[in-house]
């Protein structure tokens, strides 16, 4: 009984941490179309970041709490600045900003490779994050309870942004029909910008939660990158409601797999279950409902 | 060889919950240039989407007999129901003639499909003739004016050997010039076909319709010719007083 | 000119200069293996007063993490043998090469050393996949190369000599050493590839011959990095040690896990084998102190040939560097090398071999001495502990060198794993 | 027509090159580097055709190259191993059971009709899967590069049957030729050659061919097609399975003249990487991707054998710069500059 309920947060948690991957990119894929393999990479630099604050704050909890924005900011500046110099120029192209992300994402690699050194860097966690927290009937290690509330929090945040504020109509206004915005007078460049500059800071705060799971290094980003889009996939084009179903139900999947069989079976079958259901639901996946089909 | 004729009875699409076509009914017969006419959001593109297999709907849509309704698209334009777009959309890559000859290749076998073009079919030299394009049969679509990109959609129509002809908006952009040819285009095509046009314009309409169908809310609000559906009190308040208005 | 012909000619000039470019690096060496069977004479030169060594490590991708710290230790080799002299009087000339972290590159370089650039020996490789991509060029060709890491055992090539240690000279002292200390349950984890399958089978048939119950097996893709469902399974099994044969990346997570889980290494103590004091600063001190490794070198071995190599090492690249059991290895090797030239007093790889057994050294790890059957080379097994200083301290010790058997001829509950 | 003289006349040039020049001035090492190459050009060759003029960014033909590349294998393995015979490596690792499906590979006859078949088969279910349920786009780019992904990981757990990480190797004859002998080396270089050649002229017949231009059609407006009367899934499974069995053919050939096949050089990173020199040398030429596909290798060989790190730096910027500013590969820098000596 214990190891199910165990089980159970296992998949909940790793769906929290495919969902804080994937957040961002359902923004900048599901809204924007733009396919950025580079996400994977604003990860590697928010994960990089605690390294680096770890280096001027001692206290790693202090460090963490600071990271978090920081995280994002520089996961997001990361990505305005890749929206500014590339992408802008390749959203008639959204197959292309694939391979032009994937070169960023080769080159931000070797960056890291150069400025921190190919192997992983050491990023402790804070001592009331090591160790477990004790519900009652169970233990739950306390990081990723941690993490699986920070996820709920940067959901309910980017809700919150995307239907309560003024930039949030924005954006979906410039999403369900991009003429009509700019001709009611909003800025679809600055909409773009501000979209990339969210969707890639949330990366960073991904990048700064995984610090605490697993290893900081120059590939960080290449072991999430797969299963993140995944996700977007599965969970439907901009729907953010989608993407919180999508993480949690491949999560739980992986976990319950891995549990009966093996780890790799798991991801394979994760695979597997992923294409059978566009089999069922390619309508979440894809709408046609313009008048024009050019 | 009146049996061939279009006949929606009934036709309904919904999205969501919302009604964007409620229950439309309306017979098209061969020879007939029947304008559909509407203000925006009476459902008039949707209820060609609805005929050419892009939403579902229920209902019936029948012609020459044979249901339309939730088939596949390819397979309702080879039952010889052929649809143009709002916004042009030819394969700009491709030549003139590369754009007819698909059009009339839909039936081609796999052996016919993997070798090279060796001469014009004669249905694809006919529809360069009819829609006035000979000239720039090696021209690539993409570099063609407005009208004439147009004019090859309805030329594919023709190369597809389209039964029904729905036509959405073939004349928005187009100059004075470009208008009174593709009216005169239609007119001459309408002759062996069930053609249908969307259209705005109210001019072009009344110097080339023979009958119109007014949808107003997804409804057909009345039907006739150009001048028993101009004299219809219902149509003079929702839409063609306000046009008079206008113009 | 019509269009026809300047496209041709364009097509034409891009493919000879390609082909030309390709030519020119091939002519960079001397090409004397175009026309002749490249297997049957060796190419090396001796003729001037240096010999040429080829370095293949991996430079780019994936493994450059750990094979790059080979290479250094290589070069420090080479750059001490040639201070005092040489081999056979002649200094050392090295061409490196990149193996990319790709298997087929690792073929293709090594192909390259040989029968382009004529090198008197290879020294590199890491992963079992590239040793297995080697081996039949050098076979092939008639080759030496010198690998430097522990593996899995079961394969002895006349061409290869091993440096790392094979399975009983590390996994089961290991096991002996779990078994003095009382362990009576075993749960075991590793990456899904060879070694860790591997080392898992002869654990299996230890712990079946020596009462040891093993609680579970499981394994990770390569690079995986969420533990949540196999700790959560270590957690339930109720195993009192764990062998972990885990690479790379996911020892990061896989520790980090254990320690969230409330897992202890005094209690639930991890026995890892790919981990070495290069590795200890990535996964992190903290969560690492107290638990185990099994290898036959730490930096902290106390003899003089290791204070030599340590300061040297450090003298080099720096002070901060650390030094571990494969640079160790690789260092050695060639160290072995040259005194298997001297005893043969000739570079050709058919009188090296036959010259190779007994050959021993004074390594920094101890005393080593070259197996002239299997070519692999009797070393002393260490289990250390890690310390908060990152480093690793030995714990345990077989107190001699032990004789390589990479196919647990010797070891009767072993019988029938090696097919 | 001027066209067609000009496809004959690169197409000789390219046929001069590898057949002629090549084998001429290049030692066995290089020759069989270049053989190497040949065998990325035919995968490249495929992705053209998919890609470039099929609008499907395919993420992973490494698994379709991978199928064909492990056919080979197995069946240079068991042939090694003699009639009867366990190779090598199951004996090290596994029951020293030669498995049921590894049987058929004994055959000759049934390896090679497996080499094109295999993959050929495996892409056209995924294609029906796929392409009939309307996932196209960034869609199929993403599930292809899972596809990928999961095959690698698939290959990598199973140690026993297939080699796991360490893959296939060690094969000492290619269908009764000595692989150790140079001038049997020399030969296959010629197969590969040979073959990318008759790869070529079937892309160049698929491109003129209707079909050809109902595939550009595709690409451009697959709902357009539709109303057509086309089924636009058809018209791409077609290109895809082509494609796939390209790459099937590639990886069978890579095998012999390399010398093995692991995990490493069909996941992810090695799929992204075929692109990269289909997008170089302009992704919907005829000759483009294959010259781009060998310029790349080559450049890799010899820039990551002085500047391991750079050629990273430099692998990334070619796909930035290439794909962003331009699309249609360097093949438009040469056609560019001959329209501007044309005009002036």
């Amino acid at each position: 009984m214990e190891a199910l309920i165990g089980q159970l947060f296992a998949g909940l948690s790793l769906g929290s941490v495919l969902l804080l991957a994937a957040l961002g990119l359902s923004l900048t894929f599901g809204q924007m179309g733009v396919i950025n393999m580079a996400h994977g990479e604003f990860m590697m630099a928010g994960a990089y970041t605690v390294f680096v604050v770890q280096g001027v704050v001692a206290d790693a909890g202090l460090a963490l709490v600071v990271s978090i924005p920081l995280g994002f900011l520089v996961g997001g500046l990361l990505g305005l600045l890749l929206e500014v110099l590339l992408i802008h120029r390749m959203y008639h192209r959204p197959l292309d900003t694939l391979l032009v992300t994937w070169g960023v994402a080769l080159i931000l690699q070797q960056v890291a490779r150069d400025v921190f050194g190919a192997p992983n860097v050491d990023v402790k966690a804070p001592t009331w994050l090591s160790g477990g927290v004790d519900l009652g009937f169970t233990q739950v290690p306390a990081a990723r309870l941690f993490i699986l509330a920070l996820s709920v929090a940067a959901v309910g945040a980017l809700a919150v942004v995307l239907t309560r504020t003024s930039l949030g109509r924005r954006i979906r206004g410039v999403v369900q029909n991009r003429d009509l915005a700019e001709t009611v007078g909003i800025s679809t460049r600055d909409t773009d910008r501000l979209t990339f500059f969210i969707g890639s800071g949330l990366a960073g705060i991904a990048g700064v939660a995984l610090t605490l799971l697993g290893s900081t290094g120059p590939t960080l980003g290449t072991n999430y990158i797969v299963d993140a889009f995944l996700v977007v996939v599965a969970g439907g084009i901009g729907q953010i409601k989608g993407t919180v179903i999508a993480a949690f139900g491949l999560g739980l999947m992986q976990a319950t797999f891995e549990y009966s069989t093996t780890a790799s079976l798991a991801k394979v079958a994760v695979f597997v279950v992923v294409v059978v259901f566009l089999q069922i639901r390619p309508q979440g996946i894809f709408s046609i409902r313009t008048r024009s089909l050019a | 060889m009146k049996s061939d004729y279009l006949e929606l009875t009934d036709v309904r699409v919904t999205f969501d919950g919302f009604v964007a076509v409620d229950g439309v009914t309306m017979t098209v017969l061969q020879g007939d240039l029947r304008f559909l006419i509407g203000p925006n959001g009476a459902g008039k593109t949707t209820l060609v989407d609805a005929i050419t297999g892009l939403v579902p709907a229920t209902g019936s849509a029948t012609f020459g007999r044979t249901e339309l309704l939730n088939r596949k698209v390819h397979r309702i334009a080879r039952l010889g129901v052929g649809r143009t777009f709002q916004t042009a959309s030819v394969f700009e890559e491709l030549t003139v003639l590369q754009n007819l000859d698909i059009a009339a290749g839909s039936g081609r076998g796999p052996l016919t499909m993997l070798r090279k073009r060796s001469s014009t079919p004669p249905e694809v030299e006919a529809a360069l003739e009819v829609i006035g394009l000979t000239d720039l049969r090696d021209r690539q679509a993409g570099v063609l004016a407005h009208g004439q990109k147009q004019w090859l959609e309805i030329g594919m129509l023709l190369v597809q050997d389209s039964k029904v002809l729905l036509l959405d908006e073939p004349v928005a952009g187009m100059s004075a010039e470009e208008r009174q040819q593709t009216g005169e285009l239609l007119q001459r095509v309408g002759e062996n076909c069930t053609v249908v046009v969307v259209e705005h314009d109210m001019d072009f309409m009344r110097s080339f319709a023979t009958s119109v169908t007014v949808l107003h809310a997804g409804r057909v609000l009345s039907e006739g010719t150009v001048a028993q559906v101009q004299a219809d009190p219902k149509v003079q308040e929702v839409y063609l007083g306000r046009a008079e208005v206008e113009a | 000119m019509n269009t026809g012909l300047r496209r041709a000619t364009r097509v034409t000039a891009f493919l000879s200069a390609a082909v030309l470019l390709v030519s020119a690096c091939g002519s960079r060496t001397s090409d004397t293996s175009t026309g002749g069977t490249s297997g049957a004479a060796s190419c090396v030169d001796t003729s001037g007063d240096s010999v040429k060594i080829g370095l293949l490590n991996s430079l780019s991708g994936t493994m450059a993490i750990s094979e790059k710290t080979v290479n250094d230790s290589l070069n420090l080799a080479v750059e001490q043998i040639n201070a005092k002299g040489g081999v056979l009087g002649k200094k050392l000339s090295v061409v490196t090469e990149d193996g990319a972290s790709e298997p087929t590159v690792f073929a293709e370089k090594a192909t390259k050393l040989i029968s382009s650039d004529c090198v008197a020996a290879v020294f590199g490789g890491w992963t079992s996949s590239s040793r297995k991509a080697m081996l039949p060029v050098f076979e092939g060709a008639n080759g030496l190369l010198f690998y430097p890491v522990q593996y899995e055992g079961l394969e002895a090539s006349p061409n290869i000599f091993y440096t790392g240690a094979t399975t009983n000279q590390q996994i089961v002292p290991a096991l002996d050493y779990l078994k003095e200390k009382g362990v009576k349950t075993l749960f075991l984890v590793g990456s899904d590839y060879v070694f860790p399958r591997t080392a898992n089978k002869i654990i299996q048939a230890y712990a079946k011959a020596n009462g040891i119950e093993v609680k579970g097996e499981e394994y990770a893709p390569l690079g995986h990095t969420d533990f949540a469902t196999i700790v959560n399974k270590l957690k339930g099994s109720g195993a009192s040690a764990v062998f972990n044969t885990l690479n790379g990346d996911s020892n990061v997570a896989f520790f980090k896990e254990y320690k969230n889980a409330g897992l202890a290494a005094a209690t639930t103590p991890v026995v890892s084998v790919s981990i070495a004091e290069e590795e200890v600063g990535g996964v992190g001190v903290d969560n690492l102190v107290g638990q185990l490794t099994a290898w036959n070198y730490y930096q902290t071995v106390d003899s003089p040939a290791n204070k030599t190599f340590v300061e040297a090492f450090k003298a080099k690249y720096g002070a901060t560097r650390v030094t571990s059991d494969p640079m160790e290895a690789a260092y050695t090797s060639l160290f072995l090398w040259q005194a298997m030239v001297e005893k043969a007093k000739s570079f050709a790889p058919n009188d090296v071999k036959n010259a190779a057994g007994g050959v021993s050294y004074d390594a920094p790890e101890g005393p080593v001495t070259v197996n002239g059957e299997n070519h692999h080379i009797a070393k002393t097994a260490l289990i250390g502990k890690v310390g908060a200083d990152g480093l690793i301290h030995t714990e345990w010790s077989s107190g001699k060198p032990i004789e390589p058997d990479p196919f647990l001829k010797d070891y009767a509950w072993a019988t029938g794993l090696s097919g | 027509m001027k066209g067609e003289y000009a496809k004959i006349a690169g197409f000789a040039a390219i046929a001069l090159a590898l057949l002629v020049l090549a084998p001429a001035v290049l030692s066995d090492f290089r020759l069989s580097l270049l053989g190497r190459f040949v065998c990325y050009a035919i995968v490249a060759v495929g992705i053209g055709l998919a890609w470039g003029r099929g609008g499907m960014l395919t993420l992973g033909q490494g698994v379709f190259f991978g199928l064909g590349a492990y056919v080979m294998a197995m069946h240079l393995k068991l042939s090694d191993a003699g009639p009867t015979g366990v190779p090598d490596f199951m004996k090290l690792y596994g029951s020293g059971v030669v498995p049921g499906w590894w049987e058929p590979f004994r055959n000759p006859v049934v390896t090679v009709l497996a080499i094109v078949l295999v993959p050929s088969l495996v892409a056209f279910g995924l294609g029906m899967a796929v392409f009939r349920r309307r996932v196209r786009g960034a869609y199929f780019a993403i599930l292809s590069q899972a596809l990928a992904a999961a095959f690698a990981i698939l290959l990598i757990g199973q140690q026993a049957t297939i080699g796991g990480t360490n893959g296939l190797n060690g094969f000492r004859s290619f269908f009764g030729f000595n692989l150790f002998d140079p001038v049997n080396k020399r030969m296959l270089f010629y197969i590969a050659a040979g073959t990318l050649l008759a790869m070529l002229l079937v892309v160049w017949q698929l491109y003129r061919s209707r079909y050809g231009e109902l595939l550009v059609a595709v690409r451009d407006q697959e709902e357009r097609v539709r109303f057509l009367g086309y089924d636009p899934a058809n018209v791409k499974i077609v290109a895809y399975v082509v494609a796939a069995a390209m790459a099937g053919v590639a990886g069978a050939l890579f095998v012999p003249i390399v010398g093995i096949i692991s995990p490493a050089a069909v996941g992810v990173v090695p799929s992204i990487a075929f692109l990269i020199g289909v997008a170089i040398g302009g992704r919907s030429t005829l000759f483009g991707p294959a010259l781009g596909a060998i310029a790349v290798a080559w450049a890799q060989t010899s820039l990551s054998e002085s500047f391991p790190s750079f050629w990273i730096y430099f692998q990334g910027a070619l796909f930035v710069l290439v794909v962003a500013f331009l699309p249609r590969g360097l093949s438009t820098v040469g056609s560019i500059l001959t329209r501007r000596r044309e005009s002036a």
